[in-house]
């Protein structure tokens, strides 16, 4: 058994309306930053347990489809790195 | 034209070939779109339309009745309330969170487009059984939805219902119901008078959102949603949507806005096509001048995007930059698209190129109207009745699984995550029979509240729909309110089934005498057709949303006990009858054959002991008999009052 | 204060006009604060709480202005959201996270008063218990030990007798309400100006209100 | 003067409490994974405009530091790279 570490990076699809993104770069603007485009999005680390790398790749796409993001409006992408022998 | 191009845009063949006559000519590929969107179930009502009819709409109190954006009733003093409801039943079932939150953003819209401050919102939601995890992330969803947007844009939601049934698998219905406060002599309307005055688009830069949404998704099954139609779901901002609201109020001060309109279904091709064809004038807008949040948007795009928090104002000519400028201190975009004109045509141009050119009411008013046939279950092959079952010994114990039931159970849990206070003037909030919002400077109260008993309907949809409406005014009656006018959420089947347009012509047959009788007009209402999965439809789901007022809001009541030694009296009569009542279903799985007795003359007899009773001071608290019965009515007023508990005698 | 996206700035105005007293709306965009004696800045989600509640708002024009005029001494009152502006624009130490449970919370709570030598509850007294309602999604004050030392405790979440308890959100020490060190900034999450009418269900909200009324009044020895 | 784009990674510092880290771990638990940690975090793209590489890094530094992250309660890291001329 390995213990993995995956991060994972959610963001809005393309075209899906970003108001956070808008009000953020706003913000910046007015700061005085020459700023052209922000998307807000979210990043998750999990570490969890699995027999193998490829196991481990599997799950996290897995938790991701079925929970950590929403298909409808979020696309995601990921790595995952061993952290070490389960004690 | 191809049968492809028509079809794709949900037209069939007689509709395109009506086209090509009104037109005198085949229609552009554009113009096809227009009238795709336009004639589509959803937008034009052609399946409902002829029996939409039979509603009174006339009262003394209706300042505007059914064909504005909201209906709007005086309510004395000069003042005034807008009322509508809408139903965002599709959208919800792809994306709960977002489909819920457009939803209350939407409806909003259709309030303060009538010049009137929304001061509360209430949702009515219903789903299939928390035993299936779906359920339970749409109905998670929604909530979170309806609160993301309510609370951020700072109108309290007030009241609403939850329901679950199995009936309601894979189809959730998310109706919600805005009500708003003007001076009468602030009203405004959607119509664009006045040729040359000047058309803007204001709030939000359009994209590609929703394009086919609301009306197309609206006009089909709910498993036939095609995927590609996923990406485009709508996203709601409830601060752009705050933002609206005050620019719009404080741009109507100015004098100088003729009409105002949302842009909902069909976003601008909608709007740029009613305000014309209410004001008997044309109306001609540049695509190319419409603000865009991505590049390389085509004029079918811009005309069907359905983009949210944004509106049409028609301004008088030479006055557009004063309403511009109010916008910009509100940050948001507010650009002259065109101007009115005097020819009854819908006229788009891409800059110089005229694009697309239609007579604006072919497109809202020449839509077909279909008498579908009918069917209606006659008495007797209902008679094989189902035997009720053999009544258990011991109460107490279905009294206390019943109390924990999800349809009786407390929606606290719900509720809890709305502002329900903001506002400061909700005088009772969710929990009650009916919502109460003070008028600040009066001394009046409006009552609102939201029923629909989808069990009724479906057992026998005349009566059911009947009792919809004496429901919801009991409710509003129970807290002290005089119910003055309705607006509605007509949830039912696929209407090419002649069952379903059974159902939905008896329901409104008996809504419309229930009106009568008891005197409450309609004031517009929204009707949600193709409720329907892999050929199962939904029961026939009626909502209700009663607006009721109180001319001295301190002589309110609510349906909790106020103190130990107080006399408790039921008014009206209670029967052994158990047709449709939340104890069938809930223990059995089973709704029974046939509906409890039902009166409308000693319902208005009953009501109007009550409202009396009230205003004199006599009855202190007051709660309807609805789901569960007698014993669950009892247990409520003392969960909601201070008393510990009740004593009653059967005899 | 009047920011895009407050809510509750017509509440907050119709308290004060409750309690008889002058009060009008402030843009974001004023500089110029020389003739108020209070600043409130009330709830809402200005800017829509994007990215972090308050951090956008705390840039505004009008925030240099606002710590100027704490700096000389004014009465600043933050509520809820204002709360939230104060933390991110540093006149208050520490940060709202989102609430334990992470749904909003809008009902009733207690609050017990810890500290009446303040503008904002000296016509209070310690141990009083106030019915005050809240409404927010991210209320969960977080303050490291280092900033415990840079502020007030005023009030905390308790049982309707004043026990602990009552915490609805995860504050560290069922912080509610706190201030700066001289205790002319004070931020809470509660909403006392939703508690002002019998009619809405509870009247506990004037004792801060009054207070501030009395601190002014004997402040500048003239009947106010 | 280039075109920069900078992606941040805002976590919550340790010892801080993450309710959203854990209400996503119990979930992912209560579907069966093996999970040990869950950390939730944003992730913000900037598209801005800089003299430099050095000033880009400066510029997002400041951008973190004032607004994109609270320093009572956040950590921020990230990375800049060139996305080409600005046209």
């Amino acid at each position: 058994m390995g213990n993995y570490q995956a991060n994972l990076k959610i963001s809005l699809k393309k075209g899906v309306l970003d108001p956070q993104g808008s009000a953020t770069m706003g913000a910046l603007v007015s700061l005085g930053y020459e700023v052209t485009d922000v998307r807000v999005g979210k990043q998750i680390m999990v570490e969890f347990e699995a027999e193998s790398r490829e196991e481990a790749l599997a799950l996290v796409d897995e938790m991701a489809k079925r929970l950590l993001a929403n298909p409808v409006i979020e696309d995601y992408s990921f790595m995952v790195e061993e952290v070490g022998e389960t004690k | 034209m191809s049968e492809a191009l028509y079809v794709e845009v949900g037209l069939t063949e007689g509709e395109y070939e009506k086209i090509v006559e009104l037109l005198g000519r085949e229609p552009n590929h554009l113009e096809l779109e227009l009238f795709g969107v336009m004639w589509s179930e959803h937008c034009s009502y052609k399946s409902s339309r002829v029996h939409l009819g039979l509603f009174p709409t006339e009262g003394e109190r209706v300042l505007v009745g059914p064909g504005e954006n909201a209906g709007v009733l005086d309510i004395g003093d000069g003042w005034a309330v807008a009322l509508r409801a809408e139903s965002h039943n599709h959208p919800s079932a792809i994306e709960p969170f977002q489909g819920a939150a457009t939803g209350v953003g939407g409806i909003l819209r259709d309030i303060f487009t009538m010049g009137a401050r929304p001061v509360a919102l209430l949702d009515s939601l219903r789903f299939g059984p928390l035993t299936y995890a779906r359920n339970k992330y749409l109905f998670r969803g929604v909530v979170a939805g309806i609160s993301h947007y309510g609370n951020s844009v700072g109108v309290p939601t007030v009241g609403g219902e939850v329901f679950f049934d199995r009936s309601y698998q894979g189809n959730p219905l998310v109706n919600v119901m805005a009500v708003g406060v003007l001076r009468k002599e602030n009203l405004v309307k959607g119509q664009a008078s006045g040729v040359g005055n000047e058309i803007l688009i204001v709030g939000a830069k359009t994209g590609r959102d929703g394009i086919h949404g609301a009306s197309l998704l609206a006009s089909r099954e709910f498993n036939e949603a095609p995927l590609e139609m996923r990406p485009a779901v709508q996203v709601g901002d409830p601060f752009m949507g705050k933002l609206l609201i005050e620019a719009t109020l404080e741009a109507l001060e100015t004098g100088a806005v003729v009409g105002v309109n949302d842009l909902g279904a069909a976003g601008l091709t909608s709007a740029a096509s009613e305000t014309a064809s209410r004001a008997g004038t044309g109306v001609e807008i540049d695509v190319s001048l419409v603000p865009r949040r991505e590049e390389g948007m085509t004029p079918d795009e811009v005309m069907l995007s359905e983009s949210q928090e944004r509106m049409l104002f028609i301004v008088e000519q030479g006055k557009g930059d004063k309403v511009r400028e109010i916008f910009r201190k509100w940050q948001l975009d507010a650009a002259r698209i065109g101007f009115v004109t005097d020819d009854g045509m819908l006229r788009i141009r891409d800059g110089k190129e005229v694009v697309a050119q239609v007579p604006a009411a072919a497109l809202t008013e020449s839509a077909p109207v279909y008498e579908r046939p009918m069917e209606f279950p006659k008495k007797e092959d209902k008679e094989v009745s189902v035997p009720l079952p053999k009544l258990p010994d011991g109460y107490g114990e279905i009294l206390r699984s019943l109390l924990g039931s999800p349809n009786l159970a407390s929606k606290a849990w719900v509720y809890n995550q709305y502002d329900y206070m903001v506002r400061a003037d909700t005088v009772m909030g969710p929990g009650g029979d009916a919502a109460i919002i003070r008028i600040k400077g009066t001394d009046k109260g409006i009552a609102i509240s939201t029923d629909g008993n989808s069990r009724y309907t479906k057992i026998d949809p005349f009566l059911g729909g009947a009792m919809a409406v004496a429901e919801a005014a009991r409710n509003v009656v129970c807290v002290g309110g005089r119910p003055i006018g309705l607006t509605n959420c007509l949830n039912f089947g696929n209407p090419e089934n002649k069952e379903i347009m059974g159902q939905f012509r008896k329901a409104i047959e008996g809504m419309a005498l229930a009106c009568r009788v008891l005197g409450i007009p309609v004031t517009g209402g929204n009707v949600s057709l193709y409720n329907e999965t892999q050929g199962e439809n939904i029961n026939p789901t009626p909502l209700v949303g009663m607006v009721g007022l109180l001319e001295d809001v301190s002589k309110r009541v609510g349906n909790g006990f106020t103190k130990s030694g107080n006399l408790i009296c039921l008014i009206g009569e209670n029967l052994e009858e158990l047709g449709g009542s939340e104890y069938l279903s809930y223990v059995y799985d089973i709704y029974g054959n046939d509906l409890p007795v039902f009166d409308l003359e000693r319902e208005k007899e009953v009501q109007e002991f009550c409202l009396r009773g009230i205003d004199e001071g006599l009855i202190k608290s007051a709660h309807d008999v609805s789901d569960g019965g007698l014993a669950i009515a009892i247990a409520e007023m003392i969960f909601n009052g201070r008393a510990k508990g009740a004593a009653i005698s059967m005899t | 204060m009047v920011f895009p996206g407050s809510n509750c700035d017509l509440d907050v105005h119709h308290a004060i006009r409750l309690m008889g007293q002058d009060v009008s709306y402030v843009w974001h965009t004023e500089t110029d604060l020389s003739q108020y004696d209070v600043v409130i800045l009330p709830g809402g989600f200005s800017y829509g709480d994007y990215l972090r509640v308050g951090a956008i708002a705390s840039y505004s024009p009008v925030m240099s202005a606002i710590k100027e005029f704490a700096y000389q001494g004014g009465l600043v009152l933050g509520i809820c959201n204002g709360f939230q502006i104060l933390c991110e624009a540093g006149l208050l130490p520490g940060a709202l996270r989102a609430n334990e449970d992470l749904s909003f919370h809008c009902h009733d709570i207690y609050v017990r008063v810890e500290d009446t030598d303040t503008p904002f509850s000296n016509q209070l007294r310690t141990g009083d218990v106030l019915k005050l309602p809240i409404a927010h999604g991210e209320g969960n004050y977080f303050a490291s030990e280092e900033d415990m030392k840079n502020l007030r405790v005023i009030f905390r979440y308790s049982d309707s007798q004043g026990n602990r308890g009552g915490n609805p959100n995860g504050s560290v020490d069922d912080i509610a309400g706190i201030s700066n060190l001289s205790g002319n900034v004070l931020g809470l999450m509660p909403h006392p100006e939703r508690a002002m009418e019998e009619l809405l269900g509870s009247r506990d909200g004037r004792g801060i209100f009054s207070s501030i009324v009395a601190y002014l009044k004997e402040r500048s020895g003239i009947s106010v």
